[in-house]
């Protein structure tokens, strides 16, 4: 059996803010990412899902307060020297604003070639010139367009490609991009999307997409997962969790993306339970936390937190609907 | 292909420097023009108003305070520039390793820094000029940093807790970046206008810190200094006397200086924080 | 507010007071001679004897208990702190130190809180104001002619005060709290003398301070004009007025108090020296009458007075800040 | 939320822009942000206007409603209001028409409401300016009743700002919108800050409530799919200008300027894979700006640039 490049098990994360506050950004998160087959992960969750903090706990960034993260087997926390050059050089990331992502004093390829220099061996300095060119070029970036320029000189969606050339050098197996269309104008949007999807079929480069975006999971994932205040709620195959939800929460969220067609429009108002008050949210601490919201919801979902259960659709979804002889949402 | 940095000489800093080289020039340069005779006692007559031999007058001792402010302009600026200076310089490091590095280290300079802000440092001056003797510029200048660091520690950090959150911190570490190249190479140039102000605002507070100190009479009198001077004036009742030529100089130098100051370190936060260049 | 942060707050100004004591008490002992012989000895070098010199020298002596262990000593001195005790004064012996400083005070607090008060309303008033559209241009000059006051020291600035309006003009008098063998009672014209006497100390903080204050709102104000609450009220036809004083300034001022607190300490050391300057008879003449004699105990009370005036106030403005501004909820 | 256009031709024009140009005058250079920039709003009608950050849309809304801050300028045009030239009133008929007539509803309603101040007291100032005077139990009635008309409870009223979610700060604002019944809206990206539900709901509100007093909206946005579910007619803005304008149907079905075409084209849809190009697009293709738009329908506006329509 084969060790997966990147595994969470049941991870727990949570931040204080201020004397009281205390928010469960990931309450038990698993996953794994394989290490020989190239694939396009795609996380989904609205602000708040945890989804951010995912990312920083995958790159080593944040360490969890439960639960383990694994690189090749090896706790990422205990990484060290060699062990840990080798999870950077593996697992790269991009973010979500290209301009924020540029240290604004120098030249945007000053971050390519301390890329290169940290990591390359000293065979292999001789031919840096060549070996940034040739990344933008992949990029589809003209190196004499963007050698030399400033972070303010380019657009939005060029310093996105220039980060996705910059990780790309490392010819890393995973990256983690985290919105990184976000931020980025919809008519060059596109244009990202389609540099990661080439990056996996022709390079062999895994993602794990974190994104609120649906309609751009929808063009470039191969498997979808969707968070919900910090605990998966559904995962499957990406055409299959978009074309037939399991989860109430899932389907409501699809409901409410708007489609760019006016022969398409909503035709009632949105099915929305949005019964937040204290007690209904005290109530439901214990349990599934969609419990405010949901219109299917039982006095089962007080009591315990719904697991992951196998549905119809071939998909999982955490929801009591789904145990064996529940009644099933049409 | 240029750095997109605002114009550097605006209309605020040119007044600004303008009026620090009207200070600066004669301060720096007079000394080796003065003639150290006119400074002895009884060279000339006593409290003479300015005139052709003393162009701005004697004090009640005879000398001439010319002279006087010539030799003294270069060791207030010295109080400043080493009490500003190592208040920075301090600051810079603390600032930047507890904004970084965070932890335990950030918790203990944090604190630190908290509970100093809310002591008055000419407090702390006052009992360390009154036990101790103070007594070349160098010290006076040292020993006002001691308590003058707090400020520029604080928002040296805050800085770095607030650059350190941006993206390309992140990116960096991603690199392979070690935490020092971080701070130092790509910290610390997005810095500079900012530590230049700090800087001149720190100058500014040591010599204000100085004149307190010798106003009191806590200064160190084998030194001529302008603040020296005043309490001199103080107590020769210069004022009561209508002896202007005594008190006036050395309190218009430092309006011209400290306004210098003013204008030079507010135009080097407009160009750290362009922001606030409307308005 | 969280008896939590109450008492949070309430530990940080006893740690203050706290530290502040004993680096007193740790500068007074770490000279190499006694703190006392040394000032005698300043006097003398300047020619000035100080009578019954080697009385106030065994005085002291015995008052510390040099001859005790350096912890015995230190209980000792917090012990006598603890219970208002701050020694003898050595130049109006046998009044005590507190005696004096006590005395002295109401005249310090009185011109300190006036000069504050009206320093930070008319201030903060003049800076917002000149930026606010729609005001007479003559008007902004007058607060740009304010700023450079900020820059120069308040006790330079009495000088020249003195020497115009005293010495020159004879308006207001050179020096004092209320003319010498008058009569005090309560009424007006006391009051008047008081007032006539007051000016001037008064106007030398005001004048400079006030361009402190107006800068720093100006800035604020600046980027306050272009937040989205106050675009939205004049959207909503809202009078000018109702925006600048319920909107604008309510706002503005809240960082403005936060520095108030900051600046206390400054401010209460240039009315030390500005109390000099006017012969005015509060903490800053003493402590200059103190440093003059030698008066040890005295002087070391002024600076404890001062440190715990700065702590007092701080804590008062940290108290009162949640009251101003409803996002703080401690 | 059907489509009005054939009653909406014949009907009163509410808002009329021409010619508008906004400046942005700095001491490096002038930002020509709006550029010329004409169209007309007619009763009960909603009209979308699209473009990515940049395009100037949210320079103009400022500038039709008169909150430019400087150094923002409108340079030359006219925005008629009825029969009234906005540009010409002074302060005070400005400030009588506002909100009675034409309501604003802003992008962040994080940052909207003052954040000082309960809710309570920032309706009771909006009512108070227009000189309102009623008791205070009818004034509460008043709130409570648009607040209702917005799905939210009168509970709300003596919190503060930071106290409610994004989606109900941008309902209170629709509701603060209401309270006049005005005859134009001019929402900035009202959902643009918002989840995917949040958004619906607050847009299907804002449609509701505009609806409920058959005022004219203005709807600013970036994002084609929402544009595409609730406006009957559609300008695309590029560069301070409009490209092309049209009913909404005719734009995503027959698009004609090369970049709104991009826009539609690059709108991804969460129930289809579109197949889209990674090549080429380095360096942002220009488009000639200068002259007028065409007619090349009816009602069917885009500007030249060069190559044929039928492309």
């Amino acid at each position: 059996m084969s060790v997966d490049l990147l595994t969470l098990s049941d991870v727990h994360k949570s931040f204080s803010r201020g004397y009281r506050n205390r928010v469960d950004a990931l309450q038990g998160v698993s996953l794994s990412v394989a290490a020989e087959r190239p694939q396009i992960i795609t996380i989904a969750g609205e602000s708040g899902s945890g989804k951010s903090t995912l990312g920083m706990l995958a790159l080593g960034f944040l360490s969890p307060d439960a639960g383990e993260l694994r690189f090749r087997g090896q706790e990422i926390a205990g990484l060290r020297g060699q062990a840990l050059r080798d999870f950077r050089q593996s697992v790269q990331a991009i973010f979500q604003n290209p301009f924020a992502t540029f240290n604004p004093v120098y030249p945007v390829d000053h971050v390519l070639r301390l890329t290169l220099r940290n990591f390359s061996t000293g065979a292999e300095q001789a031919s840096r010139e060549t070996r940034i060119s040739d990344a933008l070029r992949a990029m589809h970036l003209d190196p004499a367009l963007v050698l030399g320029k400033y972070p303010h000189q380019l657009s939005g969606g060029q310093l996105q490609r220039v980060l996705l050339a910059r990780a790309f050098l490392l010819r890393p197996q995973l990256i983690i991009a985290d919105e990184p269309v976000s931020m980025i104008d919809a008519s060059l949007r596109a244009v990202v999307l389609a540099n990661m999807l080439e990056l996996k079929e022709r390079h062999g480069i895994s993602w794990l997409y974190i994104t609120h975006d649906l309609s751009t999971a929808r063009q470039i994932s191969d498997t979808l997962l969707i968070l919900y205040r910090g605990r998966i709620v559904e995962a499957g195959p990406m055409e299959r969790v978009l074309d037939a939800p399991q989860h109430p929460y899932t389907q409501l969220l699809i409901q409410a993306i708007p489609r760019p067609d006016p022969t398409q429009r909503w035709q009632a108002p949105l099915d929305w339970q949005g019964d937040e008050s204290a007690e209904t949210v005290t109530a439901a601490a214990s349990g599934c936390a969609f419990y405010a919201r949901c219109p299917f919801r039982m006095d089962r979902c007080l009591e315990a937190v719904p697991p992951l259960l196998a549905t119809p659709a071939d998909t999982q979804a955490a929801c009591f609907l789904h145990e064996p002889g529940a009644a099933r949402p049409g | 292909m240029t750095r997109r940095l605002p114009r550097f000489l605006t209309p605020v800093m040119t007044l600004g420097l303008a009026l620090l080289a009207l200070v600066l020039v004669p301060g720096l340069l007079g000394q080796f023009v003065a003639d150290p005779e006119q400074m002895r006692l009884m060279a000339g007559g006593i409290n003479a108003p300015p005139g052709h031999d003393h162009p701005l007058g004697t004090q009640n001792e005879g000398r001439d305070l010319l002279t006087y402010i010539l030799k003294g302009m270069p060791n207030t600026l010295l109080i400043g520039l080493v009490g500003g200076g190592s208040a920075v310089l301090l600051g810079t490091v603390l600032g930047m390793l507890a904004g970084y590095v965070g932890g335990l280290l950030d918790g203990v300079v944090r604190n630190t820094v908290d509970i100093g802000l809310t002591i008055p440092p000419l407090a702390i001056l006052i009992m360390i000029a009154a036990s101790f003797s103070i007594v070349t510029p160098l010290m006076m200048g040292l020993v006002i940093a001691l308590t003058s660091w707090m400020h520029p520690t604080r928002v040296i950090r805050s800085q770095v807790l607030s650059l350190r959150e941006r993206e390309f911190v992140l990116l960096l570490r991603l690199s392979g970046a070690s935490p020092l190249h971080i701070v130092f190479r790509e910290l610390m140039p997005n810095l500079i206008p900012f530590l230049a102000a700090t800087f001149v605002n720190a100058v500014a507070t040591a010599i204000l810190a100085s004149i307190g100190l010798e106003v009191l009479g806590l200064g160190s009198f084998q030194t001529p200094t302008l603040g020296n001077l005043i309490y001199f004036a103080i107590i020769g009742n210069a004022m009561w006397l209508g002896l202007w030529w005594w008190w006036l100089p050395p309190i218009v130098i430092f309006i011209v200086l400290f306004m210098g100051l003013f204008f030079v370190s507010t135009a080097l936060d407009t160009l750290a924080n362009p922001r606030l260049e409307q308005g | 507010m969280t008896p939590r942060y109450l008492g949070m707050r309430l530990a940080t100004f006893v740690l203050t007071i706290l530290v502040a004591s004993t680096l007193n008490f740790a500068i007074s002992r770490l000279t190499p001679q006694d703190p006392i012989a040394a000032l005698l000895g300043r006097m003398a070098s300047r020619g000035r004897t100080v009578e019954n010199g080697a009385e106030i020298l065994a005085l002291y002596r015995e008052r510390l208990g040099l001859d005790d262990p350096l912890p015995q000593q230190y209980l000792n001195y917090m012990g006598n702190l603890l219970r208002g005790d701050l020694g003898y004064s050595l130049a109006f012996f046998p009044i005590k130190a507190e005696a004096v400083i006590l005395r002295a005070l109401p005249w310090t607090i009185g011109l300190l809180s006036v000069a504050t008060l009206l320093a930070f309303t008319v201030g903060n008033l003049l800076g917002a104001l000149a930026v606010w559209p729609r005001v007479p241009a003559g008007f902004r000059w007058l607060v740009y002619l304010s700023m450079p006051f900020s820059a120069v020291p308040y006790y330079l600035l009495a000088l020249i005060l003195v020497y115009l309006f005293a010495l020159n003009w004879s308006v207001f008098p050179l020096g004092g709290a209320f003319t010498p063998g008058s009569v005090r009672g309560f009424d007006l014209a006391t009051l008047g003398d008081l007032l006539h006497h007051a000016t001037l100390p008064v106007l030398s903080v005001v004048l400079a301070v006030i361009g402190f204050w107006a800068l720093s709102m100006r800035g604020i104000m600046a980027t306050v004009l272009g937040d989205d609450y106050l675009i939205y009220a004049q959207a909503r036809g809202l009078r000018s007025r109702r925006i600048f004083s319920h909107y604008a300034m309510r706002n503005a001022m809240l960082p403005q108090v936060t520095a108030l607190a900051i600046d206390f300490g400054r401010l209460i050391s240039g009315q030390v020296l500005v109390e000099i300057i006017f012969n005015y008879p509060g903490v800053g003449w003493v402590l200059y009458n103190a440093l003059r004699a030698a008066d040890f105990f005295v002087i070391q009370g002024v600076t404890l007075f001062m440190v715990f005036a700065v702590a007092l106030a701080t804590l008062i403005l940290d108290l009162i800040y949640p009251l101003l501004d409803p996002r703080i909820r401690y | 939320m059907a489509t009005m256009s054939g009653q909406a031709r014949e009907s009163v024009v509410v808002l009329a822009v021409e010619g508008l140009s906004i400046h942005y005058e700095m001491r490096a250079a002038t930002v020509r942000a709006v550029d010329g920039v004409d169209f007309e709003l007619r009763d009960n009608e909603v009209l979308g206007l699209a473009g990515e950050s940049g395009s100037g849309k949210s320079t103009l809304a400022l500038g039709i409603l008169r909150l430019l801050r400087a150094p923002g300028r409108v340079v030359a045009g006219s925005v008629r209001f009825g029969a009234t030239d906005l540009l010409a009133l002074d302060e005070s008929a400005l400030r009588e028409l506002r909100w009675r007539q034409f309501a604003y509803i802003p992008q962040g309603s994080m940052s909207a409401l003052n954040p000082v101040m309960r809710l309570q007291a920032q309706f009771r100032d909006t009512l108070t300016a227009h000189g309102e005077r009623m008791p205070r139990a009818a004034m509460h009635a008043r709130f409570v009743d648009v607040l209702q008309g917005v799905g939210l409870d009168a509970d709300l009223l003596p919190r503060y700002p930071h106290e409610l979610s994004g989606g109900m700060r941008q309902r209170v604002c629709i509701a603060m919108a209401m309270l006049l019944g005005p005859r134009l809206i001019i929402a900035d990206e009202p959902t643009s800050a918002l989840d995917v539900i949040s958004q619906r709901v607050v847009l299907e509100t804002l449609a509701a409530a505009r609806k409920a007093i058959d005022a004219s909206m203005l709807l600013i946005g970036h994002d084609m799919a929402l544009l595409a579910q609730v406006t009957d007619r559609l300008g695309i803005m590029y560069a301070g200008r409009l490209v092309e304008m049209g009913e909404t149907g005719t734009l995503f079905r027959d698009a004609r300027h090369p970049y709104s075409r991009r826009l539609i084209a690059s709108v991804p849809d969460v129930r289809a894979r579109r197949e889209f190009q990674s090549e080429a697009m380095d360096s942002e293709p220009q488009w000639p700006l200068d002259e007028p738009l065409q007619e090349v329908a009816a009602g069917h506006f885009v500007r030249p640039w060069g190559g044929g329509y039928d492309s």
